[in-house]
């Protein structure tokens, strides 16, 4: 499973915020997806993080969490439930650790933000605006909202533009939001956050699950549920992505249980410009660096000059490549 | 105060390596010795304590998803082997224990910290449970190898489900207890370490959860002070092994802390139990 | 896998409609899942379908249908994707076919219905009403409402109980309605169709997923997107079976991905008061029989009389057991 | 007229069984004849055309979850065992031909309609292509038993990916194409056919859809008027093979049927193409 280290001819290179003078170009679409590459040094020792395309922190909220009580993790088939609890060192802490350390990295670092108002939202996105060594927000909708009772953000469309809207306003930091799969109407929402100033989609975030301990008679999570995530749910998360492409021009992040080359072409084939890879990098670390050898090989392989080329391909109504810009009056 | 740490992880490189197996050894009733080859930079820097991520599914199947942690029994640094030892539970110990010599596995590590015998110590009690027994083998090499002497206490529910007295030095002193008596002392391991707590420096364990608290009543009951301090080694569900996804935290005196790398050896005090 | 025929003392029954003087009482919990065992004939030489609690038919419609184009089916990991596209005889059809075949078996046949509007649903109740050999209606409102632009019944609490009540007044038969995984809030729709007369709640239908073959460049189901069952989906069918059964009082009958005793205990542990098997039924048609032989002993062992002690004990907050019904306002 | 109908089902039983591997053999290159127990009624029933649907995974892992069909390629009824060729392609093929000897496999079986050898026919022409074999090598030692004198022809890329001629009864005269012309003639098997059409009662077929393809192109530009008629073994991807999921249809002129039933054998002229 050691990637031995190949060159190939074929561009990889995509621009997640190609309309934000900040711009986000990274070299490879392979991004590990957040709470699931710590802050990248548990993995600077086993894979090459600088040969990655970007890399996702573990979710930032406006103040330290120590999280959930244990069990937090628990196996399903052909995935897993975490219910982590977004334990973090809060903004703050986070600042002042992290991106130090990044800042000598060759590699775009994207900071995840979770937060229970669009206030908070807004105060974390003002604080990273200047940060050295963060280049790009991920804004996790899937959280509640305490003004909504707890109703998630990313259900519904004007919440999540909302969202979208204020932390735009707090930043000129490229902002890639990332949609619930909770959500009925997924190009709606796409939509929504487009229309807000997101410089690009992310999708999937976890699905809601639980398992019981039969022995115990408990649930096996001390949270009761917890995000279902890996494999199992890739085929969601593709009809998702497939969905949105239909519906936005900004660039998809596509995400979902992608372990293999295969996958990796199917989200592209669907119309995303780059993939995160979350439990997979559980399974095998080097999934990471091999995804982007084996796209190169396959790409030179198939004769694709750049792998823009085989975005949306298998998407009739995909919108990635229109030049005018979406309304949702442009929707059918 | 040394237990009122955490115990550092030693410098010991992480790979992820497909390794061959080589050996199945049954071993202690249902579990199996395990041998497939490794990187010798890895066997050389084993430590007791250190363990292993093994992927519990062939390349293109989705199932099970999470690698299992396993304890390194022993290493041949020359030959670059390493050895596990496996006792068939679930899906993934299972599927393991039914990989036939000749075939890949893929293996996450090293991982974790090692358990820390002090120089000064010259007396180290080790208090094993079923599979408990790999890492303190490892490490009770260690210690006869520093000139430490080591008695080894080892419990099971019976005669045939103890490590074999071969697999250790000859100057380990080895103790067995058996819950039906068919070796040894009748009743559980922690029953006779009051007779060592004040021969010994320091307390290593590993085994199941239930023993940990035996263990813990029977050295807070008779140990005088702090001494001997007592190292264990835990037992978490895991995801990714190296304090990325924070799934397998053990709540310590200093906060919630992921055992694949703050553990899985921590010293008894430290954990809130 | 083949099942040897044992003897247990536990008591497996179950009645699914207590409030309906038609009542639907089951020898034991376990009932195949529409779509997935045909209409009974199918298995018939292959396990014994009277040794069944029930079985659930096809999914019925109006009109015959000649369902979707090929490819249908597809397989995912751990979990697979179909798009049958409801073929079947349409209700006239059927009713000439199978009722009178299943006459003459001793055990309960469910007919699962589909339709567009709610109007249809009625009429097909009603032509259901007293056709011998039919024991009660599944009413699958996982389908879109013509009326409402393709949205689906099941996503909205008002149309869900629309269809509800409609389907209440066209018949006296015990009536199943079957939820869908889609809607946000389970706990709402659950409450809405229970207040709408629902004799008992079904959860849950399959999630909307895709795959795309990577050598074509095209999904691989001619039908674009299909639904995903099978162990994958079992943590959200878990989760939100135990989300409904904090907020109803009428029998649950819980399925999404049972494959084994463990699964089937996670579920009536959650609050689920029967179960029904889909996916697993084409993995091992034995497993419906084995199961049942495996609850059996498994409650004889744990010294529990009857299955109902063990529903809903992992469930705090399972409603299942109180004695005063189920309104709105009666939720925290 | 014979071939406007579907072909009905035999009356075969339907048993999901556990067999044990008794034999593995490598053959044609890549393939494996995999031997297993069987029960002896299924065994006796078994007719050329017939298939089972093997679940390829172990009983405590989920995926990958769908049965995958294979042929019923000989059976011996007095031993009670059952061979499928088993071509590695996949997920489920390749988990299958690496169970060893031994160990145990789950089938449901038998499903399926069989090849119609007509009371009348005299001279029955057979056209394999690659793991298309299997059927088709029943379907000539049954016609052969039955005194009918039969043509089998073959064709792969290479000589060593063609079926042994020892495996087919001596009295089939056995006809193979190459396209690498390694072996017989050089060119695809259906470049054959016409020199045969004329001395046909009955054309039998099963191989990879391409073939199918340019098969009907050649009879139906040869033939005289529907005379040899042509049943075909289809392949469509499966989940109950009983009939239940409808997931494998066929569009025949009488409507979408299930493959699993009322195929895969059907009479050429009923397909849809
Ligand atoms: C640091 C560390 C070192 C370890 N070293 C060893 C070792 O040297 N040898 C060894 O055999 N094992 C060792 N284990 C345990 C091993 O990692 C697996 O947990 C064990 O093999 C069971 O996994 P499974 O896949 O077989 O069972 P699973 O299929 O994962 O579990 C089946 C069911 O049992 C529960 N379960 C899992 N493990 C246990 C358990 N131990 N006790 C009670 N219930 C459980 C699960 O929650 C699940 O519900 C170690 C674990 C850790 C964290
Ligand atoms: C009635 C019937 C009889 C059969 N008899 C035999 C037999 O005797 N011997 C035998 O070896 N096989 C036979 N097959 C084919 C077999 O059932 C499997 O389809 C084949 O083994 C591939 O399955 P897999 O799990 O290895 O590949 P999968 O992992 O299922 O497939 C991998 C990928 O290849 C695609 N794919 C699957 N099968 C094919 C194919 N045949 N051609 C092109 N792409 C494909 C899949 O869509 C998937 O994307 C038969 C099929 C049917 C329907
Ligand atoms: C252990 C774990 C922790 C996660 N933490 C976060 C998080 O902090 N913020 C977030 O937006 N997503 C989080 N996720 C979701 C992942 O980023 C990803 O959206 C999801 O796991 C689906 O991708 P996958 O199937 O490749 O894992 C987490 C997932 C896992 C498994
Ligand atoms: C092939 C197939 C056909 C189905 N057809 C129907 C149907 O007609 N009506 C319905 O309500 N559900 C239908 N379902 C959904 C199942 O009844 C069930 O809700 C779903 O598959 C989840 O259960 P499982 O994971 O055990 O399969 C179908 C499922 C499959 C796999
Ligand atoms: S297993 Fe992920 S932090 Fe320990
Ligand atoms: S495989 Fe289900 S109908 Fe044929």
């Amino acid at each position: 499973m050691v990637t031995e280290t190949t060159t190939w001819k074929a561009d990889l290179t995509v621009d997640l915020a190609p309309n934000n003078p900040r711009e986000l170009v990274l070299r490879n679409p392979v991004i590990p997806a957040s709470g699931c590459f710590g802050y990248g040094q548990e993995y600077a020792g086993i894979i090459d993080v600088q040969a990655l395309g970007a890399f996702c922190s573990k979710g930032i909220t406006p103040e330290p969490r120590q999280g959930n009580p244990m069990p937090r993790i628990t196996e399903s088939p052909g995935g897993m439930l975490n219910a982590i609890g977004l334990q973090n060192p809060g903004i703050d802490g986070f600042i002042r650790k992290y991106p130090p350390v990044w800042e000598s990295w060759d590699v775009p670092a994207i900071v995840n933000i979770s937060a229970e108002t669009v206030e908070d939202f807004a105060m974390m996105a003002r604080k990273l605006d200047d940060v050295p060594g963060v280049a790009a927000l991920e804004v996790n909708i899937s959280c509640p909202n305490i003004h909504a009772g707890g109703f998630c953000f990313g259900w519904d469309a004007g919440m999540s533009a909302e969202v979208t809207r204020a932390v735009r306003e707090a930043t000129t930091l490229p902002i890639i939001v990332k949609l619930s799969p909770g959500a009925i109407d997924i190009p709606e929402i796409a939509m929504a956050v487009e229309e807000a100033g997101a410089d690009a989609i992310s999708l999937i975030n976890t699905l809601v699950g639980m398992a019981i301990d039969t022995r115990t008679r408990r649930p096996k999570l001390a949270n009761t549920t917890g995000g279902l995530s890996g494999p199992a749910v890739k085929p969601v998360a593709l009809r998702m992505v497939y969905q949105a492409a239909q519906a936005v021009r900004i660039p998809i992040v596509g995400l979902g249980g992608i372990t293999t080359l295969s996958d990796a072409l199917e989200f592209f084939m669907a119309g995303a410009s780059a993939i995160q890879i979350g439990t997979a990098v559980f399974s095998s670390p080097t999934v990471l660096t091999r995804l982007i050898d084996e796209l190169g090989r396959w790409l030179d392989a198939q004769g694709v000059a750049s792998l823009g080329e085989i975005v949306g391909t298998a998407n009739p109504r995909f919108r990635g490549h229109e030049s005018t810009p979406a309304t949702a009056s442009g929707m059918e | 105060m040394a237990s009122a740490q955490l115990i550092k992880r030693q410098p010991a490189p992480t790979r992820e390596f497909t390794g061959t197996i080589t050996e199945r050894m049954p071993v202690m009733g249902d579990a199996w010795l395990v041998t497939f080859t490794a990187p010798k930079e890895l066997c050389a820097a084993a430590r007791a304590g250190n363990f292993v991520n093994v992927l519990p599914h062939d390349h293109d199947v989705f199932d099970p998803p999470l690698r299992r942690p396993f304890s390194v029994y022993s290493v041949d640094v020359d030959a670059g082997l390493m050895t596990l030892l496996v006792r068939p539970y679930g899906r993934g110990s299972g599927w393991i224990v039914e990989r036939q010599v000749g075939s890949e596995i893929n293996v996450l590590g090293l991982l974790g910290n090692a358990f820390e015998l002090e120089p000064k110590s010259t007396h180290a009690l080790m208090v094993a449970g079923g599979v408990g027994a790999a890492p303190l083998l490892m490490l009770a090499r260690e210690a006869v190898a520093r000139g430490v002497s080591v008695t080894y206490l080892m419990g099971a529910h019976t005669a045939e489900a103890l490590l074999e007295a071969s697999e250790l030095p000859d100057e380990v002193e080895y103790v067995v207890a058996t819950e039906d008596g068919s070796a040894g002392y009748k009743g559980f391991v922690t029953d006779l370490v009051p007779n060592y707590l004040t021969w010994a420096d320091q307390v290593f364990t590993c085994g199941p959860t239930p023993m940990f608290y035996s263990l813990r009543q029977v050295v807070l009951a008779n140990r005088i002070g702090t001494k001997p301090p007592v190292q264990v080694s835990v037992e978490r569900t895991m995801a990714c092994g190296v304090g990325a996804c924070l799934g397998c935290m053990v709540e310590t005196r200093r906060g919630m802390k992921p055992s694949c790398v703050d553990g899985p050896v921590f010293h008894m005090e430290m954990i809130r139990w």
